[in-house]
């Protein structure tokens, strides 16, 4: 008994917000002196109608599905995980571990215990706020801000004492070797007469991220566990009823969400970078927060709103090359879409209701 | 450590404790209302620049404050808006409201001043001078309590003294008053003050105008007190800090004020002694750097329980489904 | 037409991205020529400016921050018509031909400015305050610190660096904050390597009427009287020179020191007070010394140490 | 207007949507002053709206509200403390941690400071509660407080505010005999002085005893107004549920086999440190209903809890003359219904149900980790939906659409959901705490069916509940538990109701004097105790 069809609620509504925060956004492009028109077909031209453009956009896509689902597992088991940022840190200290140090024959098998360090490195560092969390009731946020912090600092330490190759200038580690340079979207697709995502940074861990989307969709609807964790999340009260351990659910929970924003880490170090850089999760972690909650911590929703995000970077990418914007529109940009489409949705769905209500009542 | 290195980090402390105390005790009337407000950050970058542009611009700091607490406030408007009017999602109108400061900031900085996202420099009238306390300097040669006096409370700008005093006001408010009565009770239970006839949406928006208050005072101490002009992301996470700080202090305004000093202390000591030498062995500066988030999850983890927040904080307040 | 790309500081930063646009504005002015610049976002964004630029026909292509050798390294081959320029990084000439790196002795500017600072303090303890610790500043630190001990060995050089996030390099409260601390600790000049952190640094210095230095640009103007100096890295120079070079840029590796003039220290009407006649003198002379090699600086870079200050 | 004296409340054409859902459609009524009106109706029916309509809490989609014969808009309940009507709703809205003042003057202080507002309404509490024998400690806070306390923080909290018009929804659900006769001599006063007062309620009982004129709610409408005296219990309850109910359970005596639960010096102490549990031992044998009569609060909760797994405590429990794990591993509720106890829990909204999941993820809730409903790592979905449609039809869940959120079920449908899922377990043992609290009388006919059937299956069951009626009725013996202690066990036929509160107040032996102020001393005792031991 729903006041107004599932669909309008699942397009309708985030469409006519996504048009208003772009009204508003054209407006501030307006006041700084620009074409809103032409900045408008510039992103689209830039980040949608050429394969390099969508090679970048599925790229960042990739970060924000991995952020995105890192902080929905957290909120399906009602915890708030700020830390996806330190937690894709470490995740990429694992990576660039594994990488630099073993001996890989085929990038499959790179990839593939990569995966399995990122998800390790970043879980575990989920692990100290979730036990404290669990064990002695200390407030999630605080830890996870904190743990962003510490996390920071110790890739700092660590990229500028220990894995630095003598005399490099740069705060990253050596490029990793050959072996275990993931194949992209160019290499992949392209052909000698089409050449398809030239350039760009698209890689396989993009089909990683579709994955864990799918995955992340029977973790939480199809298992047990997955049951558990809503339930929890839900109410701790009936979850103790039931017999489930609110400790167990907390840093399961946790180590899911910390594992899935280390894994993060394979896109921008070992897929982009091929070593790891100090700036490697550029405020990800943060955008992941947004991510989740416009995609109501559905993988769907999450991946939608990745490829928006998505489209933003790239987009702004392309204003900023090709326009005097300053890249802060972007950052205002973003800030519109996530208010509107977030935040501002009832000033949208409210309206709405009424009229699909006054239409059933005049019909039924 | 002898007593004048103590001193001067105590007074350090005092600064820095200053703008996450103003932003905690924001914070904090916006989450008794049960508004959770992680905006913070946003707000005070948006009073920071306006307070040292209007500043800049009139010369004048007096006028800075006002414009930094009315583009703090409108920003608590628009989060105002967003989760009591249409019930949205507090944290995600919190965290636009922070990418939306941290973009309009230097956008419209750069726009109107050209200097790449900063203001000018502020001179004289246009910055808040620290004030001199009666008697500091006759006291100072008094043992122990004249340098106290003469270094530690005087000679900080007069916002510190008003963030220092917000304490007990708060707390007054709070406890003693018919308006922090209802406020309170709005945050546990929001059907209890409606069915008691007083209205749950005028008391949100009241909260949150104060939020924008303190928050615009916060950003204003970092431009025009401690700084003399606005940089880009100036606020570099004390807003964080200050929830952080919030939910250490369990929601409480005298809890609030240990805390944040307790921050500002571990930051100052951090500062003070980046570079210790034990036996040879320098401590790296990063390990100064995370010491004082490393230590705020020692104590948090071994010495505060659970911070229970406020019962209804982050639930829109809805009557029919 | 040439093409500028900043490092993710942003254009702004009150460094030497602020300086290479000032540079290219510069250009612009004088050459009446235009050119196209990009505050980079992200990382991803490096290698993307340097094609599309590299595609749409801009020459050269100029980028600043030593994170821009290893994108140019992976796309100059891509290009070898286009003429790309790294400013602090280095990209090896041998493999890339169509490489220009510019590479600045910022240990030797911050040398002289050291010796300065020595002169100028009367408490024999002078400070520096970096804004992330990174090699490069690292490689300020260790100059500044050999040409303090070199006028006084028994000088006591205090460097802290401000943070380990990205804030580091915006974060004027806490550049104030450490430049009180080392105020509190006996420094009366203060050097400060950290973007908008350090004017923080020079803020607090003028308020509590100690010296301080600038960093980058000549930042000299900023407090008159009382900023000591300003140690000059002529980005902007260099910006202006390859810009003005067109296609026609010679490629290799430019190491610009205090013999090119690539780094040097400010003297103007702010600061011409504060700088005594002995002190320009020792100073210029000791310029002279290193340009004809007799005095050796050490580089930190060069083996990731430093003989005058531990990190 | 005919009437000599005007009604003082009168209602017209009221009509209120929730969405999709009519719960109030064309209603109309009038209440003459100095009486009492009952008001009945099955779960959902729409009492609640209609009297949250009237009290400004919800707006009316259509209809007027007349007030001692004035039209009188109500735009909020600010508006109908104005027009002197007080309401104590069926869900308290109390601040918990606030005190008891405090939440009596919220919204009805004097100025803007709280010290002199506080310090009069103290006073005026003093006499309030001399006049209504009202009494609660002012200083304490709610959440200290038992239920039949915070109601009294209710009814005071309207008095405070001069109301002449007093609404009660479902005001005796949560409260014992005791409490609730006490709550029903209130009332007589409140009418002797001319209050005039709405009472909602199940209880055809209590409809009977106190009012003066009872109205029959049905799926949003007003089917009809009597006069109490001219109708009966019988008569009620078909009007209600639109077919005949038996009033009384059908039961034959049981039939007793070997103990199945053994229960020997059990005690636990709370989060606060306070012991709840102070050496219980009792036996319930296949075949037959132990009913554990107690006021709320002396314990019967902490018991369920443990024994449902949830809760740590010492002392000996056997399951078929096997011992359990009381704390660490294999304590928990996975364990205790792999062992043959299933548990209806005391509040099926914050514990028994996920409100939020559909009707078929409820009905394994605590079963999920049942290999039946696994295939591979994944949950059997299909077979779970299949059996949840069985078993809703089979428990006439209404509607019964397993898609369905819990929380779109009536309070009644959604015990229904926790019963068909316990029962249909086939435990051993079930625990059942408060089987029908805020349900209507077609469902609890249903539920106390279910109940008895299962016995004379040869299950051992523990029924706790407040309701003494519902104790007398079910239990082939009686436990009464105070202050975490068992007083003792009593068969049905050979006990009253005078005994069981007595009992169920601590007093043991033969009462001198008024066994009501026994009863209040004694738990006034206890509730100093504890509190005494919360520091
Ligand atoms: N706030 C609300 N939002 C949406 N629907 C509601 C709301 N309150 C009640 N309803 C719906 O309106 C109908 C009437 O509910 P109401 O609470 O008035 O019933 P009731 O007669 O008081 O039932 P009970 O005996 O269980 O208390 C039900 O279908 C209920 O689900
Ligand atoms: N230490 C205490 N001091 C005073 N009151 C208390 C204390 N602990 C609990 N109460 C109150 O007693 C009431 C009932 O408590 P509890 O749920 O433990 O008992 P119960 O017998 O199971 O009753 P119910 O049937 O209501 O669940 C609650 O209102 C609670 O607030
Ligand atoms: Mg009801
Ligand atoms: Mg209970």
């Amino acid at each position: 008994m729903d006041k107004m069809p599932a669909w309008a609620d699942a397009v309708l509504v985030p469409l006519i917000s996504i048009l208003l925060a772009a009204i508003l956004s054209a407006l501030v492009i307006l006041a700084i002196g620009e074409s809103p028109l032409d900045a408008l077909n510039l992103m689209v031209e830039g980040a949608l109608m050429r394969s390099s453009g969508w090679g970048y956009t599925l790229y960042y896509t990739t970060n924000f599905i991995f952020t995105g689902l890192c902080v929905a597992v957290a909120f399906h088991a009602k915890m708030f995980n700020i830390g996806g940022e330190g937690q894709a840190m470490i995740g990429g200290l694992g990576v660039a571990l594994v990488c630099l140090f073993i001996p890989f024959p085929h990038w499959s098998i790179a990839l593939l215990v990569a995966t399995a360090a990122a998800a390790v490195f970043g879980a575990l560092w989920a692990l100290i706020p979730a036990y404290l969390q669990a064990k002695r009731g200390s407030h999630i946020v605080i830890t996870t801000i904190m743990f962003n912090f510490i996390a920071a600092a110790v890739l700092n330490y660590v990229l500028v004492n220990v894995l630095r190759p003598q005399g490099a200038m740069d705060p990253a580690t050596a490029t990793f070797p050959a072996a275990t340079h993931l194949p992209t979207f160019q290499e992949m697709f392209a052909t000698a007469d089409n050449p398809l995502f030239r350039g760009s940074p698209a890689n396989v861990t993009f089909f990683l991220a579709v994955l864990a989307c799918v995955g992340f969709w029977y973790l939480i609807w199809r298992t047990k566990l997955g049951y558990e964790i809503r339930a929890f999340g839900h109410s701790e009260s009936a979850a103790k009823y039931a017999g489930i351990s609110p400790v167990r659910i907390t840093i399961v929970a946790m180590l899911i969400s910390g594992g899935l924003a280390g894994m993060m880490a394979l896109n921008t170090t070992m897929g982009e970078a091929e070593r790891l850089v100090m700036n490697a999760t550029e405020g990800a972690g943060f955008i992941g927060i947004a991510v989740a909650l416009m995609g109501r911590s559905h993988p769907v929703g999450i991946f939608l709103a990745a490829l928006l995000f998505g489209f933003l970077y790239q987009g702004g990418a392309e204003l900023a090359l090709w326009t005097n914007i300053p890249r802060e529109l972007i950052t205002v940009i973003q800030a519109l879409v996530i208010l509107f489409t977030g935040a501002l949705d009832n000033m949208v769905r409210m309206p709405l209701e009424r009229i699909f209500l006054a239409t059933r009542r005049r019909n039924g | 450590m002898d007593f004048a290195t103590l001193l001067q980090v105590l007074d350090s402390t005092v600064r820095l404790a200053t703008p996450l105390l103003l932003a905690c005790l924001a914070g904090l009337f916006s989450e008794r209302s049960g508004i959770v407000d992680i905006g913070l950050e946003g707000k005070m970058l948006a009073a920071a620049f306006a307070s040292a542009a209007i500043a800049a611009v009139t010369g004048s700091v007096w006028l800075g404050l006002l414009a930094g607490v009315v583009a703090s406030t409108l920003m608590s408007g628009i989060h105002g808006l967003a989760s009591i009017t249409f019930r949205g999602n507090q944290l995600i109108s919190g965290v636009a409201i922070n990418f939306l400061a941290s973009g309009l900031t230097v956008l419209i900085a750069q726009d109107w001043f050209g200097q790449g996202g900063r203001t000018p420099s502020l001179m004289g009238s246009g910055r808040f001078e620290p004030i001199t306390l009666p008697f500091a300097q006759a006291l100072s040669g008094v043992p122990v309590i004249g340098p106290i006096y003469a270094e530690l409370i005087s000679g900080h700008s007069i916002l510190v003294y008003v963030a220092f005093l917000m304490v007990p006001l708060s707390w007054f408010v709070l406890y003693r008053t018919r308006f922090g009565l209802r406020l309170r009770a709005v945050g546990e239970a929001p059907e209890a003050v409606d069915t008691a006839g007083v209205s749950v949406v005028g008391l949100r928006y009241a909260a949150i105008v104060i939020c924008g208050v303190l928050c615009g005072l916060a950003g204003a101490y970092l431009a025009t007190g401690l700084q003399a002009g606005f940089v880009r992301e100036m606020t570099a996470g004390r807003g964080y800090i200050a929830l952080a700080a919030l939910i250490f202090a369990k929601w409480r305004p005298w809890y609030a004020l240990f805390a944040c000093l307790l921050f500002g202390l571990l930051q100052a000591v951090a500062l003070r002694f980046q570079n210790i030498d034990l036996g040879g062995i320098t401590i790296p500066v990063q390990v100064m750097d995370a010491l004082p988030y490393i230590l705020t999850v020692i104590i948090l983890a071994g010495f505060v329980g659970k911070a229970i927040p406020p019962r209804a904080s982050g639930e829109p307040y809805q009557k029919e489904r | 037409d040439p093409a500028l790309i900043y490092d993710l500081g942003g254009k702004f930063d009150k460094s030497f991205n602020e300086a290479a646009y000032t540079g290219a504005e510069a250009y612009a002015k004088e050459t009446g020529g235009s050119y196209r610049d990009i505050e980079l976002q992200s990382e991803a964004q490096r290698e993307q400016a340097l094609r599309r630029f590299a595609e749409a026909g801009f020459n050269p292509v100029v980028s600043t921050g030593f994170s821009m050798s290893t994108p140019i390294a992976s796309v100059a081959a891509d290009y070898p018509d286009t003429k790309f320029v790294t400013i602090d990084g280095f990209v090896s000439p041998d493999e890339h031909p169509n490489v220009l790196s510019i590479l600045f002795a910022e240990h030797e500017g911050s040398y002289l400015v050291g010796m300065m600072a020595a002169m100028a303090s009367k408490t024999g303890t002078v400070g520096f305050v970096g804004g992330m610790d990174v090699p490069l500043i690292r490689k300020f630190a260790c100059g500044y610190a050999q040409g303090a001990l070199a006028v006084n060995p028994d000088l006591k050089v205090i460097s802290n660096m401000t943070g380990t996030t990205p804030a580091a390099w915006n974060d004027p409260v806490k550049g104030s904050e450490l430049a009180k601390a080392q105020i509190a600790q006996g420094a009366d000049v203060i050097y400060a390597a950290a973007g908008g952190t350090g004017l923080g640094v020079l803020q607090t210095a003028a308020d509590e009427d100690i010296l301080s230095i600038g960093v980058d640009s000549n930042q000299n103007h900023l407090y008159p009287g009382k900023v000591l100096t300003s140690m000059l890295k002529r980005v902007d120079v260099a910006v202006a020179e390859t810009m003005a070079q067109g296609a026609d840029l010679e490629t290799g590796v430019m190491v610009l020191g205090l013999a090119e003039n690539g780094v040097g220290y400010a003297l103007d009407e702010n600061n011409e007070a504060l700088v005594t006649p002995e002190m320009k003198a020792a100073v210029d002379d000791a310029r002279e010394k290193i340009v004809a090699g007799e005095i050796e600086v050490h580089d930190y870079s060069s083996d990731d140490s430093c003989p005058a200050l531990s990190f | 207007m005919t009437d000599p004296i005007a009604p003082a409340i009168e209602l017209k054409g009221i009509s209120k949507a929730f969405g999709p859902v009519q719960a109030n459609k064309d209603i109309s009524i009038r209440v003459m002053p100095g009486t009492i009106h009952g008001i009945i109706g099955e779960n959902g029916a729409g009492k609640s709206t209609l009297m949250s309509i009237l009290y400004g809490f919800y707006k009316a989609d259509a209809g007027e509200v007349w007030i001692n014969g004035r039209k009188t808009e109500i735009p909020d309940s600010q508006a109908a403390i104005a027009a002197g009507i007080g309401m104590v709703f069926q869900h308290f809205k109390l601040v918990q941690n606030f005190t008891v003042l405090e939440n009596v003057i919220l919204g009805a202080e004097d100025g803007p400071m709280l010290g002199t507002s506080l310090a009069r309404a103290r006073g005026e509490l003093r006499a309030l509660a001399e006049e209504y024998e009202l009494s609660v400690d002012p200083d304490q806070l709610i959440e200290n407080l038992s239920v039949g306390h915070q109601q009294r923080v209710e009814i005071l909290k309207a008095l405070y505010r001069k109301a002449d018009i007093l609404i009660l929804d479902e005001p005796t659900g949560v409260l014992t005999p005791a409490e609730a006769d006490h709550l029903f001599r209130i009332l007589d006063n409140l009418r002797a002085e001319g209050k005039t007062i709405v009472l909602i309620t199940h209880k055809l009982r209590e409809i009977m005893e106190i009012t003066d004129t009872v109205s029959v709610m049905r799926r949003g409408e007003m089917t009809a107004t009597v006069k109490t005296a001219e109708t009966s219990p019988e008569q009620l309850a078909e009007l209600m549920v639109g077919r005949k109910v038996l009033l009384r359970v059908d039961k034959v005596p049981a039939r007793p086999g070997d103990a199945v639960l053994r229960v020997e010096n059990l005690r636990h102490v709370d989060s606060h440190g306070v012991e709840r549990l102070k050496g219980i031992s009792l036996e319930v044998r296949a075949g037959e209903i132990l009913g554990i009569a107690g006021v709320a609060g002396n314990g019967q909760s902490e018991l369920l809890e443990v024994l449902g797994g949830y809760a740590d405590a010492t002392g000996t429990v056997r399951v078929n003359g096997k011992e359990i794990a009381l704390s660490g591993p294999g304590s928990d509720g996975g364990a205790r219904r792999a062992c043959g106890i299933a548990h209806v829990p005391e509040d099926r909204q914050t514990e028994g149900l996920i409100m939020a999941y559909t009707a078929w993820e409820n009905t394994v809730f605590g079963y999920h980790r049942d290999p039946r409903y696994q295939s591979g790592v994944l949950m059997n979905n299909a077979l779970i939906r299949e059996e949840a449609q069985d078993k809703m039809t089979r428990y006439d869940v209404r509607p019964p659409n397993p898609q369905l959120a819990a929380r779109n079920f009536s309070g009644g449908n959604q015990q229904k959901i926790v019963l068909a899922r316990e029962i249909e377990r086939d435990p051993d043992i079930l625990l059942i705490g408060q089987p029908t609290r805020g349900v209507d009388i077609g469902a609890i006919e249903f539920i106390h069916q279910e109940i008895v059937r299962l016995r004379d299956k040869g299950k051992a069951i523990l029924l706790v509940s407040v309701e003494l009626d519902e104790i007398f009725s079910l239990s082939d013996r009686i436990a009464v538990m105070f202050d975490g202690r068992i007083m003792g066990e009593r068969l049905p036929d050979e006990t009253d109701q005078t005994e069981l509160g007595l009992l169920m107040a601590g007093v043991t032996g033969d009462p001198s004097g008024d066994p009501i102020k026994a009863v209040e001393a004694s738990l006034e005792d206890k509730a100093a105790r504890e509190a005494a031991s919360h520091d």
